[in-house]
């Protein structure tokens, strides 16, 4: 070793800090060997170990009577009647898609499939939450294509629609952009496969592609304190996927889950091989000896370490009975995914890494050499966990800055500008606009079930050979957690949950994926807590298990650390999929109804955004009985037919939930919204709770009825109809003569129905530089 | 009799359930074809379904070709069999050589899943026999190399020889004829979506009509495509003496034709 | 096993290049084109993109291997309808050949 | 042309070849070997799938017209994280070049 040239010790090299050798010492009883130190510097990354995280994450709330499974297994999976059950589960894959956007963004689609059919689900839908740098910033642009065009590449390939996501701007994000993916499935329940590795003297068979030196990363300096004239900087930490390889994957997974071939199955993901085979072992409190020569590798001269931790894509484990064997290796070969026996599962509790062969027993074959050996429990369950220490920043609630705010087109509507300009700026704004030019890459109609797509509002899928259908949808309120974590957090949750209820659909469970910054700085452990701690909350006030979910910490650049953004994937589900609402106005003379009441504070809004914020002004607050309260109301106000249109008031405010709901319908409306404070909150204020909702007048007693019934007000601000929107303020007569009850307090907003679809349709692509 | 329709599944095939299902709901009984075998099963026609048959690696649809299976279809198409070619199998069968032309990458450069209105060009083709009139048909495209092209020659005969198909339009029905016109969504030569080959009973269509089979889908404007290849699967199939005694006929594809 | 001399070789690395035929439309090409000038690229034209597949093929002399190369190329590597080929030796490798060859690049 | 010297060339016309980097995977290339049985081709390894760009460079000499193909390759043709390039000279107008350089392999 060049131990005695350099004087960093290779643990530290790893990233293996001194007390966590320390602790692997502790659990070996001696010193590792490279190897050892290998597979344990990969297991005790933050990213497989939660070594920072996990103390918080055990005080969210789980389970619950539906719930199948739950954190900790590959997927959340619930329960949903008919025999059936759903299986989802969010994913970051934020830094390979910062080196390789293309890729990094594909490989981020395959890796969550692959825990989605893992579990014995079929995937249905994949969903796609984006955030990037100043769209106007070459770099940017170029990291919104490759995304893009990695997550179509690989979904459209695999044949699973993408249905929905989203996709926000904000300057934190430019040197550490964001890519996070869900993925849905389906299966009878009885489907259920968990990866672990039962029955001693079991086989592990790895199928699907070929181990190669992918995603060695920071591990290669072991190479090259070997090999010293092989440049460790020409190793691809760049891994490529191959959608096609995938496809045959799940193909052949799910016939050996359906046929009931397996006693285990596991996807191999980060730290690979010694990931897989020491999650399952010790899920299973069993241990697991692996052959190395047996390994199918695509590259020569490949050292142990490197077959043990690579992260070559589209591979899996199985556990399988050796009386099944040849016929799991019929159904993988037929798909074109090889498959080879790589070891046994053993009743000694430790993954065991032999050369030279593994006797049936389990034990190293006659002259074979151990190379490893550590108890499984000890790279997963027992991993080390580290007591981070949490500082609120100085001061507790930064406003944004005032001052020059990112401008769309040059200029910019000030704060109390004409209302219309404002609405026009928001709309057709590079977070406002519409989606089309990203999701337009995307099949989202493949499997020919989805009813609603990425359009507007929360997708919705029907499930076949039943009456209901699954809604989904992703969320953040990033602005809102960049002020205060705490709340940012809750108000993701009740945004995402509220815009399933919109559809009508009841939220099943919560996934979520925590983006925050170096978990060693104070300040960001405490966003994460704070983050973890709002999460808990909203979920526990709306009834919902959190199902699993992903961290992904360490998400800063030179340029400083990216907005708080815990990320929440939600998926509800319809009891009739015909009875379903959507955005869209449908009919002239509709009434249109808010739901809910506005609140002050446009601290972490996109108006604030636009046109700078005022210092004082604070976040809206949530009032978490109140949100499920609203949601009870809309679900009930669909299912009863009351509500066919239902739009939540989100980021934008009302004006822009508004304008929405005319684009999609192409028809117009004329309202009046009664202000009581500024103008600015009623119209463009992000403050949670409410929903537009749009019904037959004669249905308007009802849905009053229902509104009182569920201590939710409910005011009638006009009709639909026309080609304009119009949106007048009106005072709400409480106080003195200049806000008497009608009288007009600031100028309307009258736009054509067809300039605000135009704004909205041409944002992103001009943001982008695209409209061609 | 339900007539029996084979749905070839290649490796990466990804709509070939959604095929499936929409023969299903016109009353045909799908058969799965599998790649690897030249066995056509007796099946009265063939859809080539959507999806990335090997990848779509190399050129979409160039690797497909040469799988045992299409040397059966191939053989069962020279001989009057009906075989329809949508999205991936388009390109399949223009790989093949079995349809004119060739698919290129859109112009765009990027994938694209819209919904697109295209207008039948005649109504006695054994794939639009069901659609009825000459009207608008809305249903999805899906594809990032469903640029149709072809030489101005070809282009011209086929023309003259009425064996363009189907060509995109505007809402409206008026022929999406530039290859820069909004309303043609990859840039294909005089608006092209689909083409049969010169017996007529060879067809590559781009967009997809097994998606638009149902209202809650957004539109069942696919069902008369399928359900034209269904009744005229039928017809064939019904003269029991239309048996296909190629070499690709297998023996099973004799005795279900006998008894259809 | 190297040791043999050339004549006996019995693997050969071809590079066919596939490009988009003369009048074919190239937007992949014109895309690149189109991109000069945000890399401040000056004076660069008639950009064609096409493909360059390297492959091994093992036989008893270069005419054999040829052969196989040429109807590849022919029947799959490129559409004669859209794409035009050219295929080049551009390596020789004496005997068993080993794996090794697996992990060559482009290099010859 | 072609009886001017090669020093009066003011345009260049080069091929850049992009393949995947050694270790890097090649889906491409693997799915196209594994489906030589079909086709009936034996002896075929190994086969790598990679780009091959045509461009014309317009510049006073080859060293400045290859110092602008040295750029756009290395920062827009390629992915130098997992892909290789070459640069050929393959023709000059104005200049001594002929096209027999076309085919050449890939070099470096
Ligand atoms: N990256 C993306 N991929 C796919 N769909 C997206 C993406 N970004 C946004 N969408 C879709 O665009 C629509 C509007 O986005 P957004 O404003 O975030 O929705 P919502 O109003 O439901 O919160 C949604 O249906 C969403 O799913
Ligand atoms: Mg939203």
């Amino acid at each position: 070793m060049t131990a005695a040239r350099d004087p960093e010790p290779l643990h530290r090299r790893l990233g293996v800090s001194d007390d966590e050798l320390d602790a692997i010492v502790d659990r070996l009883g001696r010193a590792p060997n490279d190897l050892e130190l290998a597979m344990f510097s990969v297991m005790w990354s933050e990213h497989c170990s939660y070594k920072s995280s996990r103390p918080l994450l055990r005080t969210l709330p789980v389970g619950g009577g539906d719930v199948l499974a739950g954190p900790g297994e590959n997927a959340g999976i619930v329960r949903i009647g008919d025999g059936l059950a759903v299986a989802f589960k969010i994913e970051s894959h934020n830094h390979p898609s910062a080196v390789e956007p293309y890729q990094g963004a594909a490989t981020g689609v395959g890796g969550i499939l692959r825990d989605i059919f893992t579990m014995g689900a079929r995937p249905i839908a994949v969903l796609d939450a984006l955030r990037f740098g100043d769209p106007s910033d070459e770099r940017t642009r170029h990291l919104v294509r490759g995304v893009v065009g990695g997550v179509g590449g690989y979904g459209n390939c695999v044949g699973v629609p993408t249905i929905g996501g989203e996709l926000v701007f904000d300057p934190s994000y430019a040197g550490n952009p964001l890519v996070n993916v869900m993925a849905i499935g389906i299966m009878p329940e009885d489907r259920l496969t968990l990866a672990a590795a039962p029955g001693p003297g079991n086989l592990a068979v790895l199928f699907g592609s070929t181990t190669g030196r992918d995603g060695i990363g920071g591990a290669s300096v072991l190479a090259s304190a070997t090999f010293t004239d092989d440049d460790p900087s020409k190793r691809p930490s760049v891994q490529v996927g191959d959608p096609f390889a995938e496809k045959l994957l799940i193909e052949a997974s799910l016939e050996l889950v359906e046929r009931r071939l397996v006693a285990g199955l596991q996807d191999l993901g980060a730290a690979g091989i010694t990931c897989a085979v020491s999650e399952t072992a010790d899920r299973a409190g069993t241990g697991i000896a692996v052959d190395l020569d047996a390994i199918p590798r695509r590259e020569w001269g490949m050292l142990p370490f490197e077959v043990m931790i690579s992260e070559s894509q589209e591979r899996m484990l199985a556990i399988v009975e050796p009386r099944l064997l040849g016929d799991v290796v019929e159904v993988c070969e037929r798909w074109g995914a090889p498959a080879a026996v790589i070891g046994r599962v053993t009743a000694d509790g430790h993954v065991t890494v032999v050369t030279g062969g593994i006797a049936a027993d389990g034990s190293p074959a006659d002259g074979a050499a151990v190379l490893a050996r550590i108890p499984a429990s000890a790279l997963t369950s027992d991993a080390i966990v580290h007591a981070r220490r949490a500082e609120p920043p100085a001061r507790r609630r930064a406003a944004p800055a005032p001052g020059p705010a990112a401008e769309p087109d040059g200029d910019l509507p000030e704060r109390g500008m004409d209302p219309g300009a404002v609405l026009l700026a928001l709309v057709g704004g590079p977070n406002g606009a519409s989606r089309r030019w990203v999701w337009e890459q995307y099949d989202r109609h493949v499997q020919t079930s989805t009813v609603a797509d990425a359009t507007g509002g929360a997708a919705v899928l029907r499930i076949r050979g039943t009456r209901r259908g699954l809604v989904a949808t992703t969320d953040c309120a990033e602005g809102v957690s960049g002020l205060d974590p705490y709340l940012g957090a809750a108000m993701s949750v009740a945004e995402a949950t509220r815009n399933v209820s919109v559809t009508g659909a009841r939220p099943l469970g919560v996934t979520n994926c925590l983006n925050y910054g170096d978990p060693t700085r104070p300040e960001a452990f405490w966003q994460l807590r704070e983050g973890v701690r709002g999460l808990g909350d909203a979920c526990r006030a709306l009834g919902l298990p959190v199902t699993g979910g992903n961290v992904s910490l360490y998400n800063e650049s030179p340029r400083g650390a990216i907005l708080p953004t815990p990320e929440i994937g939600v998926v509800g589900l319809l009891e009739d999929v015909e009875r379903r609402a959507a955005p869209a106005f449908r009919r002239d003379g509709d009434a249109v109804v808010l739901l809910g009441r506005a609140g002050p504070g446009l601290g972490g809004s996109r108006y604030a955004a636009l046109a700078g914020a005022d210092p004082e002004d604070g976040p809206p607050t949530l009032d978490l009985a109140r949100e499920a309260a609203v949601q009870a109301c809309i679900r009930e106000a669909v299912a009863t037919g009351i509500v066919r249109s239902a739009q939540d008031v989100a980021a934008g405010g009302l004006a822009t939930a508004l304008a929405e709901c005319a684009i999609l319908g192409g028809i117009g409306a004329r309202v009046e919204v009664a202000v009581e404070g500024a103008p600015a909150v009623e119209l463009f204020g992000e403050s949670p709770s409410r929903i537009v909702a749009a019904c037959d007048p004669a249905d308007l007693d009802a849905l009053r009825v229902l509104a009182a019934a569920h201590g939710v007000p409910a005011e009638r601000l006009g009709t639909v109809g026309g080609d304009r929107l119009v949106i007048a303020l009106v005072g709400r007569g409480a106080t003195g003569a200049a806000e008497e009850r009608g009288a007009r307090v600031a100028d309307e907003v009258d736009i054509a129905v067809s300039d605000l679809a135009h704004a909205w349709e041409h944002g992103l692509p001009r943001a982008l530089g695209e409209d061609a | 009799m339900t007539v029996r329709v084979g749905v070839v599944v290649f490796p990466g095939s990804n709509c070939d359930a959604d095929a499936m299902h929409a023969l299903a709901l016109e009353g045909a009984e799908p058969v799965a074809l599998w790649h690897e075998s030249p066995e056509l099963l007796g099946v009265a026609g063939v859809i080539l379904p959507g999806g990335f048959s090997y990848g779509d690696y190399l050129r979409a649809g160039a690797l497909a070709r040469f799988s045992p299976v299409m040397r059966s279809v191939a053989d069962f198409a020279a001989a009057g069999g009906l075989v329809l070619g949508i999205c991936n199998g388009f390109q399949v069968l223009a790989e093949a050589g079995l349809v004119p032309g060739a698919l290129v990458r859109n112009r765009s450069l990027r994938f694209v899943c819209r919904e697109v209105t295209l207008v039948p060009e005649r109504l006695d083709s054994p794939f639009t026999i069901a659609v009825g009139e000459r009207r608008p048909l809305r249903m999805p495209v899906a594809h990032g190399e469903g640029c149709y092209v072809a030489d101005d020659a070809t282009l011209d005969a086929i023309e003259r020889d009425g064996r363009v198909l189907f060509r995109y339009s505007r809402p409206d029905g008026t022929p999406a004829i530039g290859p820069d016109d909004a309303a043609n969504p990859n840039g294909s030569l005089r608006g092209i979506a689909g083409v049969a080959n010169a017996g007529g009973n060879v067809a590559g269509l781009m967009p997809h009509p097994e998606r638009a089979t149902e209202g809650i889908l957004g539109s069942d404007d696919g069902r008369a495509i399928v359900a034209s290849l269904v009744r005229s699967a039928a017809a064939r199939a019904g003269g029991a003496a239309r048996v296909v005694g190629s070499t690709g006929a297998g023996p099973t594809q004799r005795a279900t034709g006998a008894t259809a | 096993m190297s040791d043999q001399p050339l004549a006996a070789a019995l693997a050969f690395r071809y590079a066919v290049h596939v490009m988009p035929k003369a009048g074919i439309l190239d937007p992949q090409g014109r895309a690149v084109e189109r991109s000069m000038p945000h890399l401040g690229a000056t004076g660069v034209r008639d950009v064609r993109v096409g493909r360059r597949v390297e492959l091994t093929v093992e036989a008893t002399d270069e005419a054999a291997a040829r052969a196989v190369v040429e109807r590849l190329a022919a029947e799959l590597l490129a559409n004669p309808l859209i794409e035009a080929y050219a295929i080049a030796l551009i390596g020789a490798v004496g005997g068993a050949v080993g794996g090794a060859a697996a992990d060559r690049g482009s290099g010859t």
